[in-house]
């Protein structure tokens, strides 16, 4: 199956490493996108090591003052409209965590 | 042309998820895409008439009643959880549907996408 | 004329918000939602709770005594009463050190015939992967 | 005898959390004790008129009548809170006063203890 | 100071380790009261070891199904009569985590 | 006569839910709480973020423009303006590489002549057992 997956949180979804398809996509929005710039006591997510295609929605990127210049480069910054193609064209299933 | 289903379960103010719902459904219908919005639990209260634009809260009902006007969009809250909160037919703007869960079903029975946005 | 079946993957705890809840109230809503469908399609739902979820499932839940509201044991029972499938994590209940004792696995009191089935992790898998559309709560 | 001042920022159907608000302050009252219940963000939904009390879903609004009836409790919807969600005194039910954010403040000013409820 | 601190999800609040006074209660409520009853892969909650004073709420516990007698016996069950007294008698100020 | 000082405490991320921005609206009301106190009364009110709530304090958020609603910087900067004393816990900035550099230390643009406290956490500590409530967001 073809499914991407919604992290909307800035902690690490239990449930994340159970989920598994062909193709995997997670996409970091709201709190989630903190995910993609921040690191905690010197350490990157380790959301960012996971096996699957990485996107961050910088419309919450830059409401929460982050810039997309600082987003992981493992991390493709995408918009709305972006999204939208995503959902269509890429993936099937979407689970929002 | 495609149609996407949004379930969303989510609070009206107070959490930013409706506001991504609402975001969500205004890119696809610009793409020329078909967007059902099902609104339950508290997301019911976007139905709401005579909500204030103040600058300190999302203000979502101005959005809501341009992407109706489209004809690609259409948007209902679910009836039971709308009542338990004091919200019925007198209650919600021109536009947004009253109707049993069932409809939720129906609409994704149909979709292409099926975006569930579970609550919190 | 098409049959499409929908998981409903439950993974919230109840009772701190409403998720749960409304999972188990809108796979239910699948017994009628036919009036809205061409003849001869139609909805086949699964339940399935994984991770935390699992504790929705536990007996003896008073939640409509003290708080007057439905249980999650009561909606359980009613949709195995409905004949909708219910599957739980087998890896998850024992985590918890949690066995079918415990858990709802049946509705025989109010009639129910089907009981509930407890699965690896990865039959739910494969539920996820056979269903036209995730609802994950 | 002393007055304890509760302030609720979460929703009302879909959180337990006003539940646990109510029932504690139902506690206090039935010992004799005063209490304010300050209704912030979503928490102001529990003003709302002709909720219905459905098993499936939490009805506080009759416990609240029967509160306010006993003179020792006042239950204040935060006005911006309320109106960005349409909600102002035409829809909240007899004995809801609503009152701009100071009141909790103040009542907070006079209360023996604050159970202060920060939202999820 | 006398604080006493509610915890209402099953997780393990990030600030709870840094809060301190001289009289310090923990009381679990709603989703926290799974921490007085669950084990996890054979593990009490971790929260079971703070230096505190330790109560569940005896409601929120038999809505979910949890009987009283299998919590853990550091934790005090009390019903909502017993909060109430709790927060006048006992303790001074009170966080909601 | 008598001033009561609250503490605004916010341990909470922004935007998710209104939890923080609540806590600074809450936090300005302290300017009129006069009207409903007797003569000499008032509330001193100090705001303080620890842990994941440093992140309100970062600048250059743009929700105004994308999701029509004022930021928590804008929100930030008002309370300096009126005088209230805003402190960020220097660990949490610490533990996420954070500088002054990056946080609203003033709101000068506006007028504003009071400067955000970058303090060590044990000085938060003190400010909540010094404080006659607590109001944790």
């Amino acid at each position: 199956m073809k499914l991407v997956v919604f992290v909307n949180e800035y902690k690490e979804p239990p449930i994340l490493d159970r989920l598994k398809a062909e193709k995997f996509g997670i996409v970091f929005v709201q709190n989630g996108v903190y995910h993609t710039t921040l690191k905690k006591d010197g350490n990157s997510s380790p959301l960012l090591s996971k096996d699957a295609e990485l996107y961050a929605l910088s419309e919450d990127l830059e409401s929460r003052g982050l810039s997309a210049d600082k987003v992981d480069p493992k991390v493709k910054v995408i918009n709305y409209e972006g999204l939208v193609d995503l959902i269509f064209n890429d993936y099937e299933k979407i689970i929002w965590l | 042309m495609a149609k996407l289903t949004i379930g969303c379960f989510s609070s009206l103010v107070g959490s930013m998820t409706l506001d991504f719902a609402v975001k969500l459904a205004e890119a696809a219908v610009k793409k020329g895409h078909e967007v059902d919005l099902w609104l339950s639990g508290n997301a019911t209260m976007l139905g709401k008439t005579r909500q204030s634009n103040f600058r300190d809260y999302s203000y979502l009902a101005g959005t809501v009643e341009e992407l109706i006007k489209t004809g690609k969009f259409q948007v209902t809250i679910c009836e039971a959880c709308g009542k338990a909160r004091g919200i019925d037919k007198e209650d919600v703007f021109e536009g947004v549907k009253i109707h049993s869960m069932d409809w939720y079903l129906a609409s994704a029975f149909s979709a292409d996408r099926v975006f569930h946005i579970g609550g919190e | 004329m098409a049959i499409k079946k929908f998981a409903f993957i439950v993974e919230k705890l109840p009772y701190k918000s409403e998720t749960s809840r409304l999972a188990l109230t809108h796979a239910i809503a699948s017994q009628t939602v036919e009036i809205y469908l061409e003849d001869g399609d139609n909805v086949e739902p699964v339940i399935a709770f994984i991770g935390d979820g699992v504790l929705n499932m536990l007996k003896g839940q008073k939640a409509l005594d003290i708080y007057g509201v439905t249980s999650l044991e009561m909606h359980i029972k009613n949709a195995l009463l409905l004949d909708l499938r219910v599957l739980v994590c087998k890896e998850d209940l024992d985590r918890y050190g949690l066995t079918e004792d415990d858990i709802v696995m049946d509705a025989e009191e109010i009639g129910g015939e089907l009981t509930t089935e407890v699965v690896p992790y990865e039959k739910i898998h494969q539920e996820m992967e056979s269903a036209d559309h995730l609802m994950f709560f």
